[in-house]
């Protein structure tokens, strides 16, 4: 699966002090969702990787507290042990070299589907209430439209692992309440649309943004706001959402990046292609 | 610059003893799917375990079976098997496998009879997580009446050719429990490297709940890993390891030891009757406590002249960057 | 696909003398059956060569007439050079060293199914006028049965190659009017069966016997003697043929083996395993 | 005993120039799949001679493409692609494709969105000879409502968990006119070995009616016939064979050269505007007239830079007997 458009374009100026830690530790924005994202990762889980910002996820899981979590990557790789050095794309010579089995597509797009998946990492152009996802149109204020890249894989993860987590950038725009094309499902229009189309098993867990962390686990099947960034007013977070933000309370403030994980991002990317 | 070494590589071995194995994954009443490899590394020291552990009701399942089935039929560990073919890959006819069918003797067994394109179809539908593939095969046969996990149904595109719905044969998804594969190396995590002809061998690991690597030998990660594309089964899909030298004996198994042509005449006319077969399993499965003791009955003179004579390697590729 | 017996056991002891060359050249029926199966394939075709006698058939192409057909062996392999040594299955090292390709058996199925296989080769227990064939089930006179081995891969190439050629032995109780079991399908029961039920292409060509060689080119569909072993008499042939046998006018001869085949033959075979 | 040697390696060479395979292997209307590999081996060296020969109404089929399916489209190349995505795999959108689809500049393509795995499938089902695949992805979503040749149906099979009808998707098969296939090395016959990610390059073989190889170089047959598991495409079904170093720049070629990252970013600065487009078109494609000038256009320095910095060889492997 592929994020539509860089997820971390508009952040790259806004840094942030970690005050969990006696130290005091700048972080940016693409960082704390790189961190949260790979903190949906436990140990012994196959994951659908994906591209961009989860290829650095999962090494960061990897290394510091999933080391037996299983990395399969659409283009036929699965791993066992992390690459050893920052990935731009899955087919990077870094990600093959050491890969535990380098095959078909089929191969792990098959595993996927048959349900051997736990965890699967999109993005998209869009995100709705639902986790639903377009990466295929998006609609412009004017009337005009943006073609996206597409699904990639990213529906066929939407469709097959047993739970999913999103990374998007938050705004109005990419937040609507419903997407103008479901290009990947999340839960439909709600609570038992999955079952009722066709898809027995999986939907979305939870979605990552550049202002907070929503989890999808409310009757309705719709997105809950589970946390919030360091910085960032309620206010703010409801503006730029599409639709009427419910709170999970006691809200929570979102776990900024450890000094171990900082310092990890930092030596896999330090020149922060991902992370600025 | 270089993160970390491998986390996970050193921990977790599900390395354990072919009764260990056997015990831990099988039961009576277990579906398994054996000599997926065909012709080539059939894991013959596995079957002669269940045998010894004496496991009753066991469906077997695979396209062909070599004499393996045949065994386990004698042995009376069979309730049902599920193969396009029964029988001795050299020699032809399996007794074993016809004195069960013909006469009940040691016991009656259900033969549900596919084609081998039917059974790669059916396992890979399984690996897939698809209830179904659709075939061209089969069509207008007493196979396809006679199994009724397969059917004749229509295509729901139209055809380029005609107007008319196109007829097909479709095969049910086989899910086993367990997998029993043998391959050349594996590491302690159940990772296997394999060569030659591949068979059914990756689809029947990921159509299995379960799955049993057997090696002719135990490498490190590193040397699975140094050939990603020499992964038939990677270590996830595994529930244990057995290291075991000339495990798939008298099948061979590429670039470590060949076949025992010998053996199989030998059997062949050794098992025309039960009585035979009983004498024969006496020696070659009752009378040795495992793989070690069959190697010992076999011979030093005899494995020295299954080893490979001339070695053949592989061209160099480079994984770099 | 596999014979489901040696279809050669019964002729171990008889042989011939070849007289079409200034040489007096003794060959067995089993080398005639071989070279009559070696001759139906052409060069460049890709074949399908199954178990048993056809293995050798086809290092004998390889090596004389067919320099460029490409063997198919459906646990996997495929090649474009001759093994180097006597087979005895298609999983023998000798056939494994020097392969073109070694793979799963969905390849070289899939690509008979595509339609890419242009001559395969059958065995069974019984073979009936219109070709088809059954590895299944045999009736004994007595009204007991027999149970062979099973189709392996012959109701596969039976239903997708795009021509067969079936080696058989000539008895009575081998080549009924009608198969009592339908394990690979020839041409049912004649003119359209095939398409009838969803058969697109195929079927039989030849049904090389100890005995003769029948050719399945009749408007009926049904079997047609070609030509006739030496030192057969036409009436022992049709004592033995389930069926009332019609004859192509003139009825040949069986072309028997020359002596660059027989050489070859008995340098690869030296202890008549297959051709004795 | 070895009974003779090759009989047919050293005649029937399929070798050319890429001017050559292009011109006999596609005219003005051709499909053709490319990018089977995934993010690596993507043939860049055959899509620049589709557009130096100014081949027109190409459908472009891939699961993803990279820019290479963006230049075709700038260049006015493209009547229609059948695609799960199209953009920059390192950058995200690539501009021409958005400028055909929102501004029909140069021309208005027209997308059939599928997704990787409804790609895959519809190449399998090709490469298998079926009319279509069943799959479990899809259901619920706007692709498959798009999509014609995506449908829901319903499993023939009774469900084992409830005995409604099950609910599946098929995707129907999709067979190419020409498969374009970067290998690391082929004999002159086409037989090809390929490693790392193997993305939808064996099906795409299997499902088009024509295939080029295009490899980084070109070895012996024995190389090949040295280690069967790793060939990828055999070479029976190859029509032509190419051999260009540094044909698959800027993308990888595992063990051969690295990803050109700066190509990539370089490449999503300049062609902001079709007049950007056009000036890169010029430069890279237009004012070089093969690979070699490509090479040359790069310059030794940043061949050098992308060549392998320390090589990393698979292990041993011995096929003897």
């Amino acid at each position: 699966m592929f994020l539509a458009a860089k997820a971390h374009q508009s952040c790259s100026s806004v840094c942030h002090k970690n005050v969990t830690t006696e130290l005091t530790t700048e972080y940016t924005l693409a960082e704390l969702m790189v961190v949260s994202a790979a903190r949906e990762i436990k140990d012994h889980e196959v994951v659908y990787v994906g591209m961009r910002l989860p290829l650095l996820a999962f090494l960061i899981a990897k290394n510091l507290h999933a080391p037996n979590a299983v990395g399969f990557y659409e283009n036929g790789l699965i791993r066992e042990t992390p690459a050893s050095e920052l990935l731009f794309t899955m087919g990077d010579p870094p990600n093959i070299l050491g890969a535990t089995q380098a095959g078909d597509m089929l191969n792990v797009m098959g595993m996927l589907q048959s349900g051997r998946v736990d965890i699967g990492f999109l993005g998209a152009g869009e995100v709705d209430k639902f986790g639903n996802l377009n990466s295929t149109f998006v609609s412009k204020g004017d009337g005009s439209s943006v073609r996206l890249p597409g699904s990639g894989g990213a529906s066929d993860i939407a469709s097959l692992a047993k739970r999913t987590v999103m990374l998007v950038e938050h705004s109005k725009r990419r937040l609507p309440e419903r997407v103008s094309y479901l290009t990947s499902p999340g839960n439909g229009d709600g609570k038992g649309w999955r079952k009722s189309v066709g898809l027995h098993r999986g939907g979305p867990s939870c979605l990552i943004t550049t202002m907070g962390v929503f989890r999808f686990d409310s009757d309705d099947c719709s997105a809950r706001l589970e946390s919030i960034h360091p910085e960032v007013a309620s206010k703010q977070l409801q503006d730029e959402t599409g639709w009427q933000v419910e709170i999970t309370e006691p809200l929570q403030s979102t776990t900024v990046p450890s000094q171990d994980e900082l310092a990890l991002i930092r030596k896999i990317d330090p020149k922060r292609f991902w992370t600025a | 610059m270089t993160i970390t070494s491998n986390p996970s590589s050193s921990t977790n071995s599900i390395l354990m003893s072919m009764s260990e194995a056997i015990a831990k994954l099988t039961c009576d009443g277990s579906s398994i799917v054996m000599g997926s490899g065909m012709e080539q590394n059939i894991p013959f020291s596995a079957g002669h375990e269940l045998i010894r552990q004496r496991r009753r009701e066991l469906t077997l399942i695979g396209p062909i079976s070599d004499i393996l089935f045949d065994q386990l039929i004698g042995a009376g560990c069979v309730k049902k098997v599920c193969a396009a073919w029964v029988g001795n890959v050299m020699m032809g006819s399996a007794y074993n496998f016809r004195r069960s069918v013909e006469q009940g003797v040691p016991n009656k067994i259900e033969v549900v009879d596919y084609s081998n394109f039917a059974m790669a179809c059916a396992l890979h539908a399984a690996a897939l997580g698809i209830p179904y593939m659709p075939m061209r095969s089969l069509l207008g046969t007493d196979i396809l009446k006679n199994n009724p996990n397969l059917i004749e149904i229509e295509s729901p595109f139209e055809s380029h050719e005609s107007q008319a719905p196109e007829k097909l044969s479709a095969v049910r998804a086989l899910h086993p429990d367990l997998a029993i594969i043998h391959a050349q190396r594996a590491d302690v995590h159940g990772s296997a490297h394999i060569w030659g002809g591949l068979g059914v061998v990756a689809d029947s690991a990921k159509a299995a709940k379960r799955t049993l690597i057997v090696a002719d030998e135990i490498v490190e990660t590193s040397v699975i890993e140094s050939d990603p594309n020499r992964t038939v089964v990677p270590g996830f899909l595994v529930d244990a390891v057995v290291c075991e030298p000339y495990a798939a004996h008298p099948s061979p198994s590429q670039g470590k030891y060949n076949r025992d042509h010998q053996h199989y005449t030998e059997y062949h006319a050794e098992t025309k009757t039960h009585d035979g077969f009983l004498d024969w399993k006496k020696r070659w499965i009752l009378d040795v406590p495992d793989r070690a003791g069959y190697r010992r009955l076999l011979g030093d003179a005899r494995l020295l002249d299954l080893s490979v004579g001339e070695s053949a390697y592989a061209a160099e590729t480079d994984f770099g960057y």
